[in-house]
């Protein structure tokens, strides 16, 4: 049973990997998870300064979910070089390195400086993060920006590019299809939906940040419905992102037309559902005797004239 | 650090609220140190999502006893918990009180449920032939269990038992007429507390460990969700998970 | 200790209403609940002529909610007259008639012909249904076409006019600003967000529709960001919705900046929720010693500036 | 129609994954008709988030009985419940089946968990003083319970116990050797069987009612979640869960 895929000209041994933000940088769950097991570890997005971090409160529990403000927190790039990557490369698995940046010019230098590096694999860029020269508005929001950032990314490496998508625009197939024609490998999504609570002791809004990103199981329709809208329009493959902790939930994805999917909070609940789901898709596969599990890539049985489109209250 | 299934083995309330569970945990229980704590799962639907941290607050050859107090949801689902009931686990987690150093007098510092992890560290500083004095604050004394400590002092809020105030008042009348030397401090509580606390050992320049608490979603390094601000280094923060719950006084700035 | 609160000229005994195509016409739940205790109901949406609906499966559950095909499933406005709304008439509580149509002329003649009809106190406008002559596209995610349609229905009518918006948008404050210029009188929202589910044992979707509504206490946080977000812009009132199921859930759409609440998803698991949020609200007032539960709008303990615009990873 | 915490009572399993749950239910059980259901919240959180309905098995004076199959989370949670434990249930919901009638003998067919609404119907039958004889249909004889029915003749698809094949086909056996006059046929199963039934009565013009299954959100008609195709008449749909769940098979198009 034929478990791997490829992005451009990398292999990745499963179609499971750990989302950025949700594993760290590997070394932390050595004890407990055997990463031989999953298809990728995507890390931390990176920047090219350490960046602290949001003040506390950074995460809240809700329904199904949580909202998280970690501001991006990260060792920088140089600090990743020296003391991560190079515990990264002993491990058996596709290492994807995230890259979250506050201007045109960081993203590119980081991407530069890593992409010297031996021992990664591919890059993903995380677009949903504030674009500080645009006083803050994410270039994730705007199609030509994003458009015109993977153009220049393109230009700086031979090593996979993965867009990572942010869900909270109106139609994210636009997204998909600009950065498909501006030379992305793939595109991964979805990244976090902004979301909010609020404390009624204190009346004061449980996250430092007022807003957050809301993850987990609780979005999970919505990303199913994001990443079928997208798969839609391009012909790169497409990762599936969002509420994912158990086999069946990656699958949904892999019907609606997502190549490879990541887990993200789950891991937090338990730090090797990556690798079960990843033995579940496997099994899962046996039972209805498929040889790839790539048959099961969009292979959903619906009309589609019947689809987005429609009303549904 | 283990993931395991465990089973409950035995279940008491001690106090108002106040629950104690006894999980059958073999390897987690041996890797125990005091001060460290657990990352349970409190049931298999996805809400509540996230697991919730408890200090391990006792260990009896293979078995792990916590004590929690019901404060929302998840609390109250555990307090639901029968004996035989199984819990997913995730533990021993992060860094364990220093025990060893160079003072003869061990001062626990407890407010509310901050007395978790201190009938373990107590067994621990006796083996280190340390003497201890534990001080416990509580809102009554119907909150309150002294359960596995010694040559305990205690204050309420309502004065229903012992000194009427906090605790850290009734620390200092302790310190001003016993003048202990060679003392150090271990304390957990509500973070209001420990702000107390910690000024109070440096005012007085006595060496003080606090156990934080605060809100978690992995912990265990992953997510990035708990910081608490330090008081010195180039990085602003650390992580409560990892290189906490303890921490020197000096160390940290609460908020 | 003051409860009620106006929109323009109508007075709602309290802040809480019950959601459009979440309580029937009222008389579905006549043994359960003393609708007396609501601020007002939301009617399910009335188009011109009845609608059948979608075919099944119309509904799936997810964690902490639910994904809904109804496909505005209505009697239509005539049979509305004559059927329901005598009933409607005998309950104490306001009412308000909840208008989806696909066409402009469509909105219309729905709304003109209810505004000749006694005991109609209020109308809001479901605008994130599909436009047959745009071919299916909602109006609700064309700003300008949103704009428009407020405006042409203000000239129609001198009651109360709630324009509800959909959150499957970049930027629901552009949305709110644009109706409030054309003469709305207050906006809801949210609506569902686009959302889907796969049978994996099928491997077709839920759905009949492919895709359907997510509604339920998953969507909550998603619901209070975009609140907040179109409270920061408008003056008219906001009614905040979206997995509302307790007091306290109300009260942080209070706090946000909401002037009323719907609840809807709720409603199918205790019918009577709305009347326990709005004593609820009533009880927490009393509590914090307020004389009018309208000081929790808006009373949010947040610096502004850290807002929206903050990166959240 | 009401909505209350009940107690449970007493909870057996019947077969394999089946269990019976009864729930002290005063004013519900008074007012309870064979073929109406309940709706009931398996628990507070708000995953599952929906309630889930449940026919009633059995009227005991005060007490409702249950009857269910784990298929999932839901009942899964339910089958967990024990004696004690408080569910909240909204009922009776829906149109009981037509007792009455100018037929002298009642068919009972009932494919798997389908089973669970005939135990109440069949003490209304034989109070109409109506001939009964029950036809049920399961994987294998470890998955039925001919409990509280009478006449009872066995499909298995496994043959494990009585006829192997469809309790259709044997249905149709019985049919084409006793060649009974003035009947009623009452099914409840799972959809394809429903329509095999359908068409079988259709076939010999036999008075025929179902009860179905299908998703539901509120079960009291307030979110048009549940549609059935309608045979005529101008409304395309008709809502199971207040305009059946039990219809004249005549009437509805089963998918
Ligand atoms: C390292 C560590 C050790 C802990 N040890 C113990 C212990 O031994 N005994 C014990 O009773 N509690 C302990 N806590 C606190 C315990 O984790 C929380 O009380 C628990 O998570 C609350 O869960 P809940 O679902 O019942 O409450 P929630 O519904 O999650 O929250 C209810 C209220 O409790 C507050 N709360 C939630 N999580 C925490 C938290 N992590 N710390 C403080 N307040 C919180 C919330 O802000 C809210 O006001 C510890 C926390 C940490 C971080
Ligand atoms: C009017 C009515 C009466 C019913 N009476 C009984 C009864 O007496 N005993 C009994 O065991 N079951 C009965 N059912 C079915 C029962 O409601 C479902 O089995 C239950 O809701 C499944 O919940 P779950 O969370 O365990 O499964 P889920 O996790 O919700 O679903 C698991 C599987 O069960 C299927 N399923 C879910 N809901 C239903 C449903 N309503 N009908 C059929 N299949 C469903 C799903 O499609 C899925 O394949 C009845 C259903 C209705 C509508
Ligand atoms: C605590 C936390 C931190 C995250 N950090 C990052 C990050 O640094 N970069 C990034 O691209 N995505 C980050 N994400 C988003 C996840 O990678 C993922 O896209 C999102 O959480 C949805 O998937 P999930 O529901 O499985 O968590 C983070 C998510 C969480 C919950
Ligand atoms: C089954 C169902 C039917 C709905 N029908 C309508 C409708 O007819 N018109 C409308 O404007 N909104 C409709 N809604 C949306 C709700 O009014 C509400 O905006 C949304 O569900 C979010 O609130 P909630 O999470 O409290 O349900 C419907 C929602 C559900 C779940
Ligand atoms: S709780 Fe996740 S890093 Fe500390
Ligand atoms: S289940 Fe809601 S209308 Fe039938």
């Amino acid at each position: 049973m034929k478990t791997a895929f490829s992005i451009r000209n990398v292999e990745f041994k499963n179609r499971v990997l750990v989302a950025s933000g949700t594993f760290g940088y590997g070394d932390e769950v050595k004890e407990l998870v055997d990463v031989a097991g999953l298809g990728g570890i995507v890390t931390k997005s990176l920047s090219w300064k350490p960046r602290d971090g949001n003040p506390p409160r950074r995460i809240a529990e809700t329904p199904s979910g949580m909202l998280n403000s970690i501001g991006l927190a990260n060792v920088g790039v140089h600090a990743f070089i020296e003391k991560k990557l190079p515990y990264l490369r002993t491990l058996d698995t596709t290492i994807v390195v995230n890259i979250a940046a506050s201007s045109f010019d960081e993203y590119c230098d980081v991407l530069r400086l890593l992409d010297e590096q031996e021992g990664i694999d591919a890059f993903e860029i995380n677009v949903s993060c504030p674009n500080v020269k645009e006083g803050g508005l994410s270039f994730g929001a705007d199609c030509s920006k994003t458009a015109e950032m993977t153009a220049r990314l393109r230009a700086l490496t031979e090593k996979p590019l993965i867009i990572k998508l942010t869900p909270n625009v109106t139609h994210v197939s636009e997204f998909a299809k600009a950065v498909e024609d501006s030379g992305a490998d793939a595109i991964s999504l979805i990244n976090t939906l902004i979301g909010m609570a609020v404390d009624i002791k204190t009346r004061k809004p449980k996250l430092s940040t007022v807003t957050g990103g809301l993850s987990g199981p609780a979005i999970r329709p919505i990303a199913l419905a994001k990443v079928y809208e997208a798969a839609q329009v391009v012909d790169i493959p497409v990762i599936g992102i969002g509420g994912i902790s158990s086999a069946e939930d990656a699958i949904e994805f892999l019907l609606v037309g997502a190549s490879a999917v990541q887990v993200g909070t789950a891991n937090f609940i338990d730090p090797t559902t990556g690798v079960q789901v990843a033995q579940g898709i496997e099994a899962y596969c046996r039972q209805s005797g498929l040889k790839d599990a790539g048959e099961l890539v969009g292979a959903l049985d619906a009309n589609v004239e019947f689809s987005v489109l429609q009303s549904w209250l | 650090m283990r993931l395991q299934d465990v089973r409950i083995v035995s279940r008491e309330q001690r106090a108002e609220g106040l629950f104690a569970l006894s999980l059958d945990a073999r390897e987690i229980a041996r890797m125990t140190r005091p001060g460290q704590f657990l990352n349970i799962r409190i049931d298999h639907e996805t809400s509540p999502l996230l697991r919730r941290p408890f200090s391990v607050s006792r260990v009896e050859g293979d078995t792990l006893e916590i004590l929690f107090n019901v404060v929302g949801r998840g609390t109250e689902i555990l307090a639901g918990k029968r004996v035989g009931d199984e819990l997913n686990i995730l533990g021993p987690l992060g860094v364990p009180f220093r025990v060893e150093g160079e003072y003869d007098l061990a001062v626990i510092v407890a407010g509310g449920l901050g007395v978790a992890p201190f009938p373990l560290l107590t067994g621990a500083l006796r083996k280190g032939r340390k003497k201890v004095q534990s001080f416990l604050g509580a809102r009554t004394a119907a909150h309150l269990t002294e359960k596995y400590l010694v040559n305990v002092h205690v204050a309420t809020d309502d004065g229903s038992l012992g000194f009427r105030g906090t605790v850290v008042q009734l620390l200092e009348e302790f310190w001003n007429t016993e003048k202990p030397a060679k003392a150090k401090i271990f304390g957990c509580g509500p973070t209001r507390m420990m702000k107390a606390l910690s000024d109070f050992a440096g005012s007085k320049d006595i060496e003080c460990e606090l156990s934080l608490e605060g809100e978690m979603a992995c912990g265990i390094g992953i997510c990035q969700g708990c910081p608490v601000e330090r008081a010195s280094g180039e990085k602003k923060y650390s992580l409560v998970c990892v290189e906490g719950p303890t921490f020197n006084s000096r160390d940290v700035i609460l908020g």
